[in-house]
């Protein structure tokens, strides 16, 4: 609760400041904030509290993730350098919007009222709209608010038309409440809880890009500023997936049989369409807005699997992709600013003229595709073991390990790109001190992770 | 204001449920035929009235005042969109001169 | 607490290396495995080879709440692979003194971080600390191939990369799902600890389809007919000390693999399909020696032959009689012996005469005497003569396969002679003759070469004279494995 | 049999050590050393050997003819198979030590002289000096391994030999050949000892034979037949039998020493060693035996009759050898194993002195080996004439040289067995002795053909050289007298009587193996009579043809008629094994290689790389970027989903 509140206000201060002539403190303040919030996250733990007349629990499980999430934007702030040295006069808004957006994603892994979510969901949302758009000059950048925002907000409307429905079979907006009204328990079907609940999962479904509601996903990623696709891809995508986690398990555990079949299917569809997706794409940045799809179809996994062990294994599998997606959007952020390039040939020769870059790159598309050394590994251990302990989904897991083995074929290709290509008339990319920090730093917590994932996976 | 509650109870709840779902439904079959931003979002605004109808006819039946608090974050949300929606659409037609959505297919594949 | 230092000290001294600039690393490098051989040398030494059972264990936590340890251990088998490991390595990088690869400190590091992953596969006694290094061996191995191979090394290694991580993913898969059919005791109701799976009791069906999960990835790591076809390009187009490293010592991993992981973890799986197993194999000794006999790039050549004599061990191991399983281990460090060496005089041609074409070559052995002789023992090996090593495993292998099925032993043992065939087709072809253009200047061997050629002709002769040596290691081993196999 | 004479021990494994000590010496010195202290080494070495095996057998013999067995260490031992390093000392042993290191003594002898000029004279004695070792090896092992061994290592040096001059190709192919083939038999040895394994638990010679004397399974049983066939294929292909035996005259591409030594005299009589040793298991099976004899007989008559046809001096010794080891075979299928092992005795003399003659002359004739371009040479060549002349005369069956003795007794059984298979022996010996007596009147008769240049040159060869021949002449005269036959007297057959106690375990399963002839001494003069009138009367048709009529074989080129043109061609053998064998897996190979290998299996694989990539493509379409469509499939799966739950689960 605490973290909202600073949160809040700090996204306030930051606009403020940004009134200031001096731009040259705006990095700096912001990764101050956030340090003091994910500071005072920490102070919730084992100590969880419900606000606002039930309808925010923070507990350990909004702890977690609360953490994952100011942890990455902590990291994804430093690589908004270029912005800083251009002079851009919207940058304090910018970081105060990240800020507020926080405060939704926040929300999201709280709620304990559908009121919540829905408000959560649209602070998120709304703030990516604008930042999707962010670049206004560039048509590429309009598209992408324009398809997200259209999409978004109608699918707004899609969930919205969920809450109400199971609203009106059960009377709440409570999840306990909602759990407590077990509707189906007497084996009756009630048509409008059913209704109310695939809608909702559909409409959620939207928000974490999983297929088929994905088509927004690709060309929003591609066309949104970098900087904010990482956001997306990391903080968006975690909150959507705790959020869901947290709602399938907490208001609709017992119904389970209603939207298994239908959740199986989305799952599956996610990571086949994810993972081939991905394969062709000639650009890196499409690329990994295909892997966010499929990341999206591993995380759901865990809530297909539905047991004691899927709560570590999303957060593990939460924080190991988090990170390795700001590692990878970084670096690509770096390389691709400085080349004019998307493609995979602006990495060509990178292992060259920028050892370090290449190496973190290395990293995170080795942890993305879930090989040893790396946390991704663990993550994808974990959540198949998850799987694997609900005794008849073997078939799933085998698919996603095949999957898994399709992911390894289009990360790879970056590495090859980056050692293995000459690097022609490729140059140093230029690297702020702050972004090698971010970059070593994340690289250490998942070859740690990697090594050592008992540090953080048993801790929900 | 006690028989408001009761005003809205003369009619059967089907009707609301009905009638909302067919409002949601013209919503949806709008953003599905139309091609000006502008129509499409409005379609979009009636997708969210429609809920906010049936959320306040439940919350009259059920005489839980939730469903009508819930009503006001939609409608507050929506605000917030609309003015965000706004300004992307006003953003594009600036720059393409155009709010036409077919046009801006720059990104795919 | 020797397994833990003879694990990590490469994958230590591999970030010393990392920061030598320059050709001092390799010398870094040398002495580092060096020692390393050195530990192995201690921990052969204090080894009781009379015990069956696992040896200088160490269990640590690793993910605690799962049952997950990280869990360590030698027995006969893993020490004798322990060796070759330690054996070979220092060998490989002493052979590579000659090239000048570029980035030296990059190369060397890679070469001693991969040991850390051999040995951590020879030593794992959890099944995801297995899998676990059995990836981690991997990645270097693939950026050694990748940056210093030939021409066409992005395109093969790339195959061979994604094609073996598909297999081991089924690997995990089956492990995980191994894991779940334990009932351990202590912190975990689960346990992934090798003694774990061994206890496990599964019905007949599901050994069936976990045993293909974990043989697929063996099998390509092997690699067994028909999944070997990433093979011969790999091996051609690394850079020779990368193939030296895969055929030495990588493809060993997925025979231990078999022989650690699988025959004792699902013994009615394998009772189901060993027949199959055994076909396949021999299918593909014959297929690839039939090959051999027509390649003119004799890395490819070899790297055929290599096929054909890892099926052999793969017939062998899965008779799961005594002299099959004792000569699969003992021909798995001849085999690793002679094809290091043979290729590492492959290289020596090449570098001398820039081509690996049989048909360009020629007439060596006027030149180059010393050449010829380590060259003709190492051939000699490979085509199992007898009193060199190669004799000792074929002639176990083959006997065990002949008890399983005499007509399969039959079918096998061609092996002996198309072996000869194409081994003496290069050789005559290479060394005797007339001399060509590129064979004119050829000069014998440097000292340095000596150096590398002359330990491995000791193993040779060794292994062929004195088997025992190691035979007598790995016997309670495999007795205790065939224990367990036949509960 | 246990034996701890330490000393004892330490001679026994001197025997073979010495020459592998020159082996070592040689090869490592091969550039360094002078060539006199090469030869020293590399005959002094077998001298040594071969005196140590004299005083093993005069304390043999003194000490009771007990057969030991002497062991050095667990070679190999993996659960019941237990594979000492060991020798075993019995009557068979010692007489094949004698007769590998005495012959084998000479002919270094004769090397030192032979190869003189040659400038790798070092690696030919280490090569031989190893060919030694592995023979040794080979006859004294204690069990199947160890005489797998030896086997494996004579076919080395049986390749490193034939392809010395390893700057020919044909040399090295014909090396190669050699080899291969040879892995051909040793794999149905291999085979063998595996069944032998199976079957009787051990593979040490003890064990299996006392085993074996008491098998139960009866005569001729299956796993009896497989494994006395299974010994024979390797059999077969050591010692150059009917399929195996066409690398045998290729292998004469060696230096003429090499040919004496490892390919007349000691290792291709290997095969009969082998099965002499296995004899309580070939009395176990007399089908095997009858398949033994017909091969042995069959491969006698053929390479017979393409020795009539040779116009090389050495190919016609090589056909030659082929035919008498066929002899040697047929002796053993009609169970006559002293009279084969007497005929492996007489034919190491003569045949070693043969080649060591056709040395000679070859060495006078400057590498000269067409028998076209020669005649005359008595003249030139004393010592190499009359030497040779004995040879000629002892393999022709003449008495009372060697091999009249011992292919006579040889006959004597078939005889008994078999009429037919006499009969056809007897054509055999009738041409043996006419392309003997063809080769020496053509050489050594007549008027020299040679050229000028070649003519100027001729001489003797050297004392090192003659010295051997002289040697092997006495021998081959008098060798015969160990085994005369039952007409002289009652028990004077030497040899039978000493090798008597090693069937004895073969007489108790089969009362028929190694018993002497039962035939009164009339029918034995006849049959004498017979056989000495076939083999003078080709002599002297030899003599009408090639010194009366002085005739010379055709040119090359001239067209034959077609059985000649069959023999002279060695029935187009070779050309059959082509292609039959060689081209089918050649073209298997390339179809191996570039159909299956590289269109369908790794198609297979690549075909599942190019398929996710089409699917990647063909999903990408769905990705239209525009937003209507977007809207429109999301809506559609909306629809699917509400649709399957409603209507459908």
């Amino acid at each position: 609760m605490t973290s909202i509140i600073l949160l809040s206000v700090f996204g306030i201060i930051n606009l403020f400041v940004g009134f200031m002539k001096s731009k040259k403190i705006l990095l700096p303040l912001a990764l101050l904030f956030l340090v003091v919030v994910f500071g005072t996250n920490l102070l919730s733990w084992n100590n969880g509290q419900t606000y606002f007349n039930n309808m925010l629990t923070i507990d350990n499980y909004a702890v977690a993730f609360t953490g994952i999430m100011v942890l990455t934007t902590l990291f994804i702030l430093p690589f908004s350098q270029r912005y800083i040295d251009a002079e851009d006069e919207n940058l304090a808004e910018y970081y105060s919007i990240l800020l507020f957006s926080l405060v939704g994603a926040i929300m999201m892994v709280a709620f304990e009222n559908m009121i919540m979510l829905f408000v959560g969901v649209e602070i998120l949302s709304i703030a990516m709209y604008v930042l999707a758009g962010s670049n206004k000059r560039s048509l590429r950048s309009n598209e992408a608010a324009l398809k997200y925002f259209l999409m978004g907000s109608f699918f707004t409307g899609v969930l919205l038309f969920g809450i109400v429905l199971i609203y009106g079979a059960t009377g709440s907006f409570n999840i306990t409440e909602i759990s407590a009204a077990n509707v189906m328990a007497d084996g009756t079907t009630n048509t409008m809880f059913i209704l109310g609940l695939l809608i909702l999962i559909i409409g959620i479904s939207f928000k974490i890009s999983a297929a088929p509601f994905h088509f927004w996903a690709p060309d929003v990623y591609e066309g949104t500023p970098t900087l904010f696709t990482t956001f997306m891809a990391t903080v968006v995508k975690t909150a959507g997936v705790a959020a869901f986690y947290k709602l399938m398990h907490s208001a609709f555990g017992d119904s389970i049989t209603a939207w298994y079949p239908t959740m199986i299917a989305i799952t599956v569809l996610t990571l086949v369409v994810g993972n081939i997706g991905a394969v062709i794409q000639p650009s890196v940045k499409r690329m990994l807005a295909y892997s966010s799809i499929s990341h999206a179809g591993y995380l759901l996994m865990t809530i297909v699997a539905f047991n004691d062990l899927s709560d570590n294994a999303i957060f593990f599998y939460s924080l190991s992709y988090a990170v390795a997606s700001v590692m990878s959007f970084g670096v690509l952020k770096l390389v691709s600013d400085e080349r004019r390039d998307e493609s995979f040939a602006a990495f060509n020769g990178l292992g060259k003229t920028n050892p370090l870059l290449a190496f973190v790159m290395t990293v995170s598309m080795f942890s993305l595709a879930g090989i040893p050394l790396t946390a991704g590994f663990f993550g994808k251990l974990f959540v198949f073991s998850a799987v694997v302990a609900t005794g008849n989904l073997m078939w799933l897991v085998v698919l996603a390990v095949i999957l898994a083995a399709i992911g390894i074929y289009y990360y790879i290709k970056v590495v090859i790109a980056m050692y293995m290509q000459p690097a022609g008339e490729n140059t140093k990319v230029p690297v702020s001190s702050f972004a090698t920090l971010v970059l070593i730093i994340c690289t250490v917590l998942t070859i740690l992770l990697g090594i050592v994932p008992g540090l953080v996976s048993d801790i929900l | 204001m006690n028989q408001i509650p009761d005003i809205i109870r003369q009619v059967p709840l089907e009707y609301y449920l009905f009638f909302s779902t067919a409002l949601f439904a013209i919503g949806v079959i709008g953003v599905l035929t139309r091609r000006n931003a502008i129509v499409i979002f409005m379609c979009v605004e009636l997708m969210l009235n429609a809920v906010n109808i049936l959320l306040t006819a439940l919350s009259a039946y059920r005489s839980d005042p939730n469903g009508q608090v819930f009503v006001f974050f939609i409608m507050a949300v929506a605000a917030a969109e609309v003015c965000v929606g706004l300004a992307i659409i006003v953003m594009i037609y600036r720059n393409i001169r155009s709010t036409d959505v077919q046009l801006l297919n720059h990104l795919k594949w | 607490m020797i397994t833990a230092l003879l694990l990590f000290w490469p994958a230590l001294a591999a970030l010393l290396v990392l920061l030598i600039k320059g050709q001092g690393a390799k010398k870094v490098a040398f002495v580092a495995a060096l020692v390393e051989f050195a530990l192995a040398i201690v921990a052969t030494t204090g080894f009781n080879a009379a015990d069956g059972s696992m040896q200088y264990e160490l269990n640590l936590p690793w993910v605690e709440s799962a049952g997950i340890g990280f869990h360590i251990g030698m027995d006969g088998i893993s020490l004798l692979m322990v060796l070759l490991t330690t054996f070979l390595v220092p060998l490989i990088i002493l052979s590579a003194f000659k090239h000048d690869y570029k980035d030296p400190n990059i190369f060397y590091a890679l070469i001693l971080f991969m040991q850390t992953g051999l040995i951590g596969v020879f030593v794992a006694l959890d099944a995801f600390v297995f899998y676990f290094f059995w990836e981690v061996a991997l990645i270097p191995i693939y950026f050694v191939a990748a940056i210093w191979g030939g021409v066409n090394r992005i395109k093969v290694t790339f195959k061979f990369f994604v094609y073996t991580i598909f297999g081991s993913l089924f690997m995990l898969a089956a492990f995980v799902y191994l894991y779940f059919q334990t009932t351990g005791t202590g912190i975990a109701n689960h346990s992934s600890d090798v003694q774990a799976f061994y206890q496990l009791a599964l019905s007949a069906e599901s050994q069936s389809w976990i045993f293909w999960f974990l043989f697929i990835a063996f099998a390509i790591k092997m690699p067994v007919f028909p999944f070997h076809t990433w093979q011969p390009d790999t091996y051609t187009e690394s850079p020779t000390q990368a193939t030296m490293l895969l055929s030495g010592i990588m493809l060993k991993m997925g025979i231990y693999g078999v022989l650690r992981w699988l025959l004792p973890v699902v013994p009615m799986g394998v009772s189901q399909w060993d027949e199959l197993v055994l076909i396949l194999s021999i299918i593909g000794i014959i297929y690839a020696s039939v090959i051999a006999i027509r390649q003119h790039d004799l890395k490819r050549l070899i790297a055929y032959s290599s096929i054909a004599h890892v099926g052999l061990i793969a017939a062998g191991i899965f008779t799961l009689n005594e002299q099959g399983l004792q000569g699969g281990v003992i021909q798995m460090l001849s085999h690793g012996i002679n094809v290091t060496g043979l290729f590492f005089i492959i290289d020596i041609i090449y570098r001398r005469t820039n081509t690996r074409e049989i048909t360009s070559l020629g007439g060596i052995t006027q030149n180059a005497k010393t050449l010829s002789i380590f060259f003709m023992i190492l051939l000699l090996g490979s085509v199992a003569l007898p009193l060199t090593n190669g004799f000792v495993g074929e002639f176990l292998l083959l006997m065990g396969v002949y008890q399983y099925n005499a007509w399969f032993g039959a079918v096998a043992g061609l092996t002996i002679i198309l072996g000869a065939v194409y081994m003496l087709r290069m050789f005559q072809g290479v060394m005797f003759g007339t001399k060509s253009e590129v064979t004119e200047g050829f000069t014998d061997l440097t000292m340095n070469e000596k150096a590398v050629l002359i330990p491995l002709v000791i193993m040779v002769f060794w292994i062929g004279l004195f088997p025992n040596t190691f035979l007598s290691i790995s016997e309670p081993a495999v007795m205790n494995l065939m224990t367990i196999i036949n509960r | 049999m246990p034996f701890n004479n330490q000393a004892m021990a330490l001679l026994c494994l001197l025997i073979p050590l010495l020459p592998l000590i020159g082996f070592i010496v040689n090869g490592l010195g091969n550039r360094k050393l002078a060539k006199g202290m090469v030869s020293l080494i590399g005959c002094g070495t077998v001298l040594a050997s071969f005196l140590i095996s004299i005083y093993l057998f005069v304390d043999f013999t003194a000490n009771g003819s007990r057969p030991y067995t002497v062991d050095f260490y667990n070679w190999i031992s993996v659960a019941d198979l237990q594979i000492g390093f060991s020798f075993l000392i019995d009557q068979l042993t010692l007489l094949m030590m004698l007769m590998v290191t005495g012959i084998g003594f000479l002919i270094h002898l004769y090397s030192a002289g032979y190869m003189s000029h040659d400038e790798n004279f070092g690696k030919f004695f280490a090569f031989i000096n190893l060919f030694m070792f592995s023979m040794l090896l080979l006859v004294m092992g204690s069990n199947y391994v160890m005489m797998f061994v030896g086997w494996e290592g004579v076919g080395l040096c049986s390749y490193l030999l034939i392809g010395f001059w390893n700057k020919n190709t044909n040399y090295n192919n014909a090396a190669k050949k050699a080899f291969i083939m040879n892995r051909i038999g040793d794999l149905g040895f291999l085979l063998g000892i595996f069944l032998i394994f199976i079957t009787f638990g051990s593979v040490s010679y003890p064990q299996v034979f006392a085993e074996a004397a008491n098998y139960t399974g009866g005569i001729d049983s299956t796993v009896m037949i497989a494994i006395t066939m299974l010994l024979f294929i390797g059999a077969m292909g050591k010692s150059a039998q009917i399929p195996l035996f066409t690398w045998l005259p290729d292998a004469m591409a060696g230096p003429t020493p090499v040919s004496a030594l490892i390919h007349a005299a000691t290792m291709v009589t290997a095969g009969i060693y082998m099965v002499l040793r296995s004899n309580v298991l070939y009395a176990l099976a007399p089908s095997t035996l009858e398949v033994i004899a017909i091969v042995g007989i069959v491969t006698a008559l053929i390479a017979a009759t393409i020795g009539l046809a040779q116009n090389d001096i050495k190919k016609v010794l090589a056909y030659s050898t082929v035919s008498q080891l066929g002899y040697m075979f047929l002796a053993l299928g009609v169970m006559a194993f002293s009279s084969s092992i007497f005929h492996v005795l007489t034919h190491a003399f003569f045949k070693a002195l043969l080649f060591l003659g056709a040395g000679s002359v070859i060495h006078a004739m400057s590498n000269e080996q067409d028998i076209r371009n020669m005649g005359g040479l008595r003249k030139y060549l004393p010592i190499t004439f009359i030497t040779f002349l004995i040879g000629t005369l002892a393999i022709a069956g003449i008495p009372p040289f060697a091999g009249f003795f011992s292919k006579d007794e040889l006959l004597a059984h078939v005889w008994e067995h078999n009429k037919v298979l006499w009969g056809l022996g007897m054509l055999t010996a009738f041409m043996t002795s006419f392309y003997m007596f063809r080769l020496v009147f053509l050489t050594f008769f007549g008027t020299f053909r040679g050229t000028e240049a070649q003519k100027s040159h001729l001489h003797e060869s050297p004392i090192s050289m003659t010295l051997p021949l002289i040697v092997l002449a006495i021998l081959s005269t008098i060798g015969g007298f160990l085994g005369l036959p039952a007409v002289f007297g009652e028990n004077i057959h030497v040899l039978n009587n000493y090798l008597a106690p090693i069937y004895g375990y073969a007489q108790a399963v089969n009362p028929a193996a190694g018993a002497p002839i039962h035939m009164d001494h009339t029918m034995e003069w006849i049959l004498m009579g017979v056989s000495v009138a076939v083999a003078v009367i080709a002599g002297i048709l030899a003599y009408v043809m090639y010194v009366s009529k002085k005739t010379v074989p055709v040119a090359e080129g001239t067209r034959l008629s077609p059985l000649h043109n069959l023999i002279y061609n060695k029935y187009y053998i070779d050309e059959l094994y082509n292609t039959i064998i060689v081209r089918p897996i050649m073209w298997f190979s390339s179809v191996f290689h570039k159909v299956v290998d590289v269109v369908i299996v790794d198609g297979i694989v690549n075909g599942v790389g190019r398929f996710v990539t089409h699917s990647s493509r063909t999903l990408r379409y769905a990705q239209s970027g525009i937003i209507g469509f977007y809207v429109l499939l999301m809506v559609l799966s909306i629809a699917l989903i509400l649709f399957l739950n409603f209507f459908i689960g």
